[in-house]
């Protein structure tokens, strides 16, 4: 028998290493903001930043939303549409309120708007869950269904919000706290919660298992149905909380509401470090997957050498870049 | 025989009256009537496909039975889910590993019964019980590991934590130590005899009969979905067991060893490095040998020889019949003669929604269906002959590889494998989950493909069949090969201290093994 | 001294009209600014009504614009956004879809949405003589479509035409030729279509083209695309007339913007682009080949 | 005690027994069908329908395409904008080249869009496996790029095809060949073809392979970057030939062309059977889908009672119809 000697023992990384993952996300923002600063030293202004996120408040906060549905597994091409139904029927709702209550009808509209928003999630939920369609289709068909509505309300034009409303509104969007837009504080206070809900809660790891291994869910005496159908309507919420503080902003809704929100959405969830195959999803990086996207566009607008016709290329070419430092950061 | 104990004393905790399952046209068990007493241990055996997963799984909520009545505590009782099952006190360790890749060993633990404070979970105090239990188990991994990067043992044994947290009334092993090393398995034996000190009741599923003979007051023999009889546990010999579960006489297990083999080498590696796992390996096999590969699970076998056939990245010369060769895809390996056998069936090796005939020849897809079209009727014809040739046992050809039993989805990989028809063939746990009968015939299967001049490398942790088929053994540990044993030399203890011996020493700084980013 | 920054925020371009908007604004911008020194003119477009406010925060944000130039991506929610920049005291020029409040603005340029309407509906009053079955093809829901939609059910009001149906082709060539193909299987006496765009006129030619059917007289367009233009010179039959909405006001807007700036010539108010029938007499007037439009 | 005995050998029962998962879209075919009849019985009549379902060609040629890329386990985002600019470089190069060749330009120019289809999807595959880039964002990522282009090329304007060229090229869209239009044939064959790879050929075999287990595939030997990239490759094929054959239907590209294709090739591709997750791809379904898609549109047109502002909704409301009758079909 022949015994060979032990030299040096093999290393093992240490369990600890301060994730590159979840830093990936942050990593791209940094690159984006310091090109931003060589390009146009403008771009790291208080007011263009304080602007482009305030921008980015409403994608942010849909795509909290998003991070829930994505990480149990689904995912809602509604948003954009549900965003611009929730404000037109929220606007609807005020003006017929207004005469009679004044400016208690905001936050009756409100509270309006968010039972909407449960309402829709949970018709999403339904139909992913109970009718087992594929998430994809479910809310492609929803969405052709929030818009038509939203089209028929407005009988294809223009839903604005009463005048008598309008000054008292505006503060939502345009009001700011201790110098902090009021958007930045509430998808602030978004994201907070959705953290605590999806790491601190028990929902949370269900909502991980279930899109992680639906199985292993079920055998653990996790009710997938409910699990996923909770997300659809935490979603909803979040679109609702969008459109409130949308509608100060540009004082309407219309058709074209909120048209494309849902790629934003889901390229913010996923520049963020979430799969879109399900599991565990990372809320911050989410939001910083929003602010990047606003930034790029904000971008386009301050730089003058893209032609115009070729923006849309230089995002795409910035997002796939965007993407690959998130990846190779790992 | 059949039915010593038919009254239902105060002991028993649940009571199986003349359950049957039909899956469709097929019936896998039949009238099976079963009491389970506590603090008694109950062993199940059978062929693989005998039904014993699906009679625990009936027993455990998991699937209803399609004729027949179960009593708890001597009332008829029916679960509707596996939930309701747990909430009387029963548990099922499952024969699959049913956890979530994508989430932590302590979050796996306690998915769907996470501990609160004031509605916010308490990973602290988790993380805790996590690391308790496990170590308990004589598992070190860190409760903050992801499951998708601990070894398949490891995984076993969070699926065994995490019965154990409810284990109340029943505690079902379906298979526990299919992926254990021995030393694993000591220790959960222990434990299973310390519950039933507590007075639990369990039922225990295992191949291994030595292990059965160990732990069971009472053997349950299944044959083709149907009982043989409960027998008393000590008075029954392993050679008796495995006569009941096959119902003819065995021929022994192990195969006669033919003369050494003294050709010349087919593949020599030298100084195989992968990176995190294995480090300057170094050996030869030749023509007509049976190379055997021992140490305990987390050595690095397996990483070294993904690595060999270019699943990881990996450094090192590889030589095949004296020849250099650059094997940097599965692809290379596969076309150079080189054919490697997953220790990972059900998640590497097979498409378990696919039906048989595909999963044959996916690994020879260029040489089979030559030209660019498939060969439908030669698939066919494959598919017969490797049904007869590897006695794979199934009730229809159309039924998907994932409703084989285990033994048979093994036997179905092995004949995966060798349509490649390759002159090396490296089979990485050959017996794991595998019937006395079936083993046998994997040993002999085994012996034929060197007898027909193509060498063998087989890695196990069980020693004791390497001892039995093995020309040569490789020990490693750590990664590296701490050692060889031939001939004579091949026994347990030698084996074990060349495996041990360091890690036993420092123990603390051992760690099992896990998958660094480095690899791939 | 420093450059005087004349700001364009025009929509992408989605469709050939727009299209045609980013090419005369570009153009605009560069022979301006090699004019003019002293000038700079940058032009942004905004695939959205939201994405043209945000573009209008960060132009302003980062620079003082003495002037903006905006065709509106709708007016309701541009309205507030605008009177922002006004406020900062840059002068305002809206061109095309109008903003809520006329006040905002010191200058307008815009075409007669109602007019293209109302005068398609006219000619086809006339040369049907007040009787007939008509189908009718719309953009996409926005206050200009609504507008020739209004003009024109406005302009066939006390004849017998009748509307058998209305249905959005988004102004796009694709969706319009199907659309046109169902109509033709669904109606089989239709005596005239009406597309309100051309690039929604094209596809129905195809469609009409391709059934084969005699019973459609005329298929009429608006916008004043080069290729509609060029069948009214040409005669055709089916497309005799045809209303202007030259994407070149963009062009106009800018020019005058630049010109108040510059102090060649003081403009304010409202330049209203008439929407004419083009005939085969006086086409060659709009006829610009070389337009991408 | 009933004893399994095993009575008859085991045969190899044929493939062919009509499964019913595999007429879940067929089923809904044939359903609107006779919905549509007792709505309108014009809906039946053989222009209309020949009509429709030469319309429904482009979709079913792309998402044939697209039945590989989501069976071996990605999604292809850019179909639409790809096809617009296929179609614009090839009439830009059919246009280049007539002067001189006359109507030869028009095989060249086909062989062309051919070999840019190719090299499209091939961008695509690469950045997805090579890149390894979520195909979700890789892809929303190339569309951006792909339409940029095309609007870049085009100054923004359409790009018609020259009129020495028109007539020539004409029957390719509105042609007939024993009394079927010609983008029929080719649909047909297209879809033949496909079934052929998909089902009988062994890049068949690895597609599902690696769609359904991309491990089982990669210890099989299969080497899943080639056989994703392959993938996308056939995909810019058909997204080529799709656009060869759109060309002559409008005679130009503009920077509409294409628009939301995306949508309904996935769409179509989900209605007909594939799942979204990967694994075995459902060739006639798909083409099954891709007609119904356009059936529905019909639908809505020659139907009377459904307003023009909600021509989407009702349209929603069909599509998760026909996915529940696909769905309880099985
Ligand atoms: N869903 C199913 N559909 C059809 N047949 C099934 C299904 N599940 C299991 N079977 C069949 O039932 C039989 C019993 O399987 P079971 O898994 O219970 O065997 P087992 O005794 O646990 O075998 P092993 O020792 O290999 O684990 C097998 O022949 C298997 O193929
Ligand atoms: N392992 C593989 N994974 C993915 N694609 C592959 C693989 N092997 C071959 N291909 C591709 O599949 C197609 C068919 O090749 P394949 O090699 O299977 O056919 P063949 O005619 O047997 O080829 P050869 O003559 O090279 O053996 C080719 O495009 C090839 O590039
Ligand atoms: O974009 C619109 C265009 O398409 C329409 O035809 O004319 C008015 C424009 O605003
Ligand atoms: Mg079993
Ligand atoms: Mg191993």
């Amino acid at each position: 028998m022949t015994a060979v000697t032990q030299t040096a023992p093999l290393t093992h990384e240490r369990e600890f290493n301060i994730s590159w993952v979840d830093a990936g996300p942050f990593l791209a923002l940094a690159a984006l903001l310091l090109i931003g600063f060589i390009i146009n030293p403008d771009f790291l202004s208080v007011t263009n930043l304080s602007n482009v996120i305030t921008r980015s408040a409403f994608i942010a906060i849909i795509a909290v939303g998003a991070t829930f549905v994505i990480s149990s597994g689904g995912l809602d091409l509604s948003v954009g549409s549900m965003a611009a139904f929730i404000t037109g029927v929220t606007i609807m709702f005020m003006n017929m309120m207004a005469p009679d209550f004044g400016t208690w009808s905001i936050p009756a509209g409100m509270a309006f708007a968010l039972v909407v928003g449960l309402a829709c999630g949970l018709v999403n939920g339904a139909i992913v869950t109970v009718g087992k369609i594929e998430p994809f289709i479910a809310t492609l068909g929803t969405m052709g269904i929030f818009r038509a509505l939203i089209t028929y309300m407005s009988d294809g034009g223009t839903i604005p919000i009463d005048r008598s409303l309008r000054d008292a509104y505006r503060p939502v969007y345009f009001g700011t706290v201790a110098g902090i837009p009021i958007p930045i504080l509430i998808s602030l206070a978004v994201a907070a919660i959705g953290a605590v809900v999806l790491y601190k809660m028990k929902y949370g790891r269900r909502c991980a298992a279930t899109g992680a291994n639906e199985d292993v869910a079920r055998y653990s005496g996790i009710s997938v149905v409910r699990t996923r159908t909770i997300a659809y309507v935490i979603q909803g919420a979040c679109v609702a909380i969008a459109a409130i503080c949308y509608v100060p902003r540009l004082g309407a809704a219309t058709p074209t509401t909120g048209q494309l929100w849902e790629l934003q959405v889901i390229t913010a969830v996923v520049i963020g470090g979430t799969t879109l195959r399900g599991g565990k999803g990372r809320i911050w990086g989410t939001v910083a997957g929003a602010v990047i996207l606003e930034l790029i566009a904000n971008l386009m607008v301050l730089s003058d050498f893209v032609s115009e016709y070729l923006v849309a290329a230089v995002q795409g070419v910035i997002i796939i870049i965007a993407m690959l430092i998130q990846r190779f950061s790992k | 025989m059949p039915g010593d104990e038919r009254r239902i004393s105060a002991n028993v905790v649940l009571r199986a009256e003349g359950l049957s399952k039909q899956f469709g046209p097929v019936t896998v068990l039949s009238d099976v009537t079963l009491d389970i007493v506590a603090g008694e241990i109950h062993a199940i055996i059978g062929e693989n496909g005998a039904g014993k997963s699906t009679l625990m799984r009936l027993l455990a909520g998991y699937a209803d039975p399609t004729a027949g009545d179960l009593f708890l505590d001597g009332a008829p009782v029916r679960f509707a889910n596996p939930h309701q099952a747990q909430d009387a006190g029963i548990v099922l360790v499952h024969q699959e590993i049913l956890l979530a890749d994508g989430l932590t060993v302590a979050e796996n633990l306690f998915l769907g019964r996470e501990l609160t404070r004031n509605g916010i979970v308490d990973d602290r105090t988790m993380k805790r019980i996590a690391a308790a239990k496990l170590a308990e188990l004589g598992c070190r991994i860190s409760p903050n590991a992801l499951v998708r990067d601990i070894a398949l043992a490891d995984r076993q044994l969070v699926q065994i934590a995490r019965a154990l947290l409810d284990a109340r009334r029943l505690v079902i092993f379906d298979e526990p130590t299919a992926v254990l090393t021995d030393e694993e398995v000591h220790r959960l034996l222990d434990i299973i005899l310390l519950l039933k000190e507590q007075g639990i009741a369990v039922l225990y599923i295992s191949h291994r009969l030595e292990e059965v003979q160990r732990l069971a007051d009472k053997v349950t023999v299944l044959r083709d979905g149907r009982m043989v009889g409960t027998y008393p546990g000590q008075t029954l010999s392993q050679m008796e067991m495995a006569h009941l579960m096959v119902g003819r006489e065995l021929a022994a297990l192990y195969p006669p060893k033919k003369a050494v083999p003294s050709g010349e080498p087919i593949l020599a590696v030298r100084n195989a490095t992968v990176a995190g796992f294995a480090e300057d390996v170094s050996f030869s096999v030749r023509r007509g040998e049976i190379l055997g590969f021992a140490g305990m699970i987390g050595a690095g076998r397996t990483e070294l020889f993904e690595g060999l056939i270019g699943l990881r990245h990996a450094v090192g010369e590889v030589e095949l019949n004296g020849k250099p060769i650059a094997i940097r895809s599965q692809q290379q390996a596969i076309a150079a003669g080189i054919g490697y056998l997953t220790e990972d069936r059900k998640g590497k090796g097979l498409l378990l929604q696919e039906r048989l005939a595909p999963n044959l020849t996916l690994s020879a897809l260029r040489t089979f269906h030559p030209g660019l079209y498939l060969r439908s009727r030669r698939e066919a014809a494959a598919l017969d002959e490797a049904v007869s040739s590897y006695d794979i046992r199934l009730k229809s050809l159309k039924v998907r590889a994932g409703q084989l039993s285990g033994g048979n989805q093994q036997k179905l990989l092995l004949a995966k494998v060798l349509l490649t028809d390759p002159s090396v063939v490296i089979i990485d746990e050959p017996t794991r989950g595998i019937d006395i009968a079936n083993k046998a015939q994997i040993y002999a299967f085994i012996q034929d493909l060197v007898a027909e001049g193509r060498a063998c490398i087989v890695i196990s942790s069980e020693m004791q069949e390497l001892i039995g088929i093995c020309d040569r053994i490789i020990v490693m540990r750590r990664g590296r090969v701490s050692g060889e044993v031939s001939g004579d030399e091949m026994t347990e203890n030698n084996i074990a201290f060349l495996a041990t011996s360091d890690a036993a020493a420092e123990p603390a700084a051992w760690q099992p093994e896990r998958s660094l980013q480095g690899g791939r | 001294a420093d450059k005087k920054v004349v700001a364009v925020s025009i929509p992408a371009a989605d469709h050939g009209w727009t299209a045609g908007v980013v090419y005369h604004a570009q153009a605009a911008a560069k022979e301006l600014n090699a004019a003019f020194p002293d000038i700079d003119v940058v032009v942004k477009t905004s695939p959205s009504a939201s994405a043209q406010v945000s573009a209008l925060e960060d132009l302003s944000a980062s620079r003082k614009l003495d002037a903006l130039v905006i065709l509106p991506y709708t007016s309701e929610e541009l309205t507030a956004p605008v009177k922002a920049v006004k406020d900062a005291g840059t002068f305002i020029t809206v061109v095309d879809r109008g903003l809520n409040d006329p006040s905002i603005q010191d200058l307008y340029v815009a075409g007669d949405n109602i007019a293209v309407g109302r005068n398609t509906a006219k000619f086809l009053v006339e040369k049907l003589g007040g009787k007939g079955n008509l189908v009718v093809l719309r953009g996409i829901p926005t206050v200009i479509d609504d507008e020739r939609i209004e003009g024109f059910q406005d302009g066939i009001k006390g004849s017998d035409l009748k509307i058998l149906d209305i249905q959005y082709a988004n102004w796009n060539s694709d969706d319009a030729f199907k659309l046109m193909q169902d109509y033709l299987a669904k109606y089989p006496q239709i005596d005239a279509v009406w597309a309100n765009d051309d690039d929604m006129l094209l596809g129905v030619l195809e469609a009409i083209k391709q059934s084969g059917r005699t019973d459609i007289k005329f298929a009429l367009g608006g916008n004043g695309m080069k290729e509609i233009i060029k069948k009214v010179i040409d005669g055709d039959a089916m497309t005799p007339v045809e209303t202007p909405y030259p994407p070149s006001m963009i062009k106009t807007a800018v020019y005058l913007t630049v010109a108040h700036l510059v102090g060649h010539a003081p403009a304010r108010g409202t330049v209203k682009l008439d929407a004419p029938l083009i005939t085969k007499e006086n086409a060659q007037e709009y006829y610009f080949p070389d337009s991408p439009f």
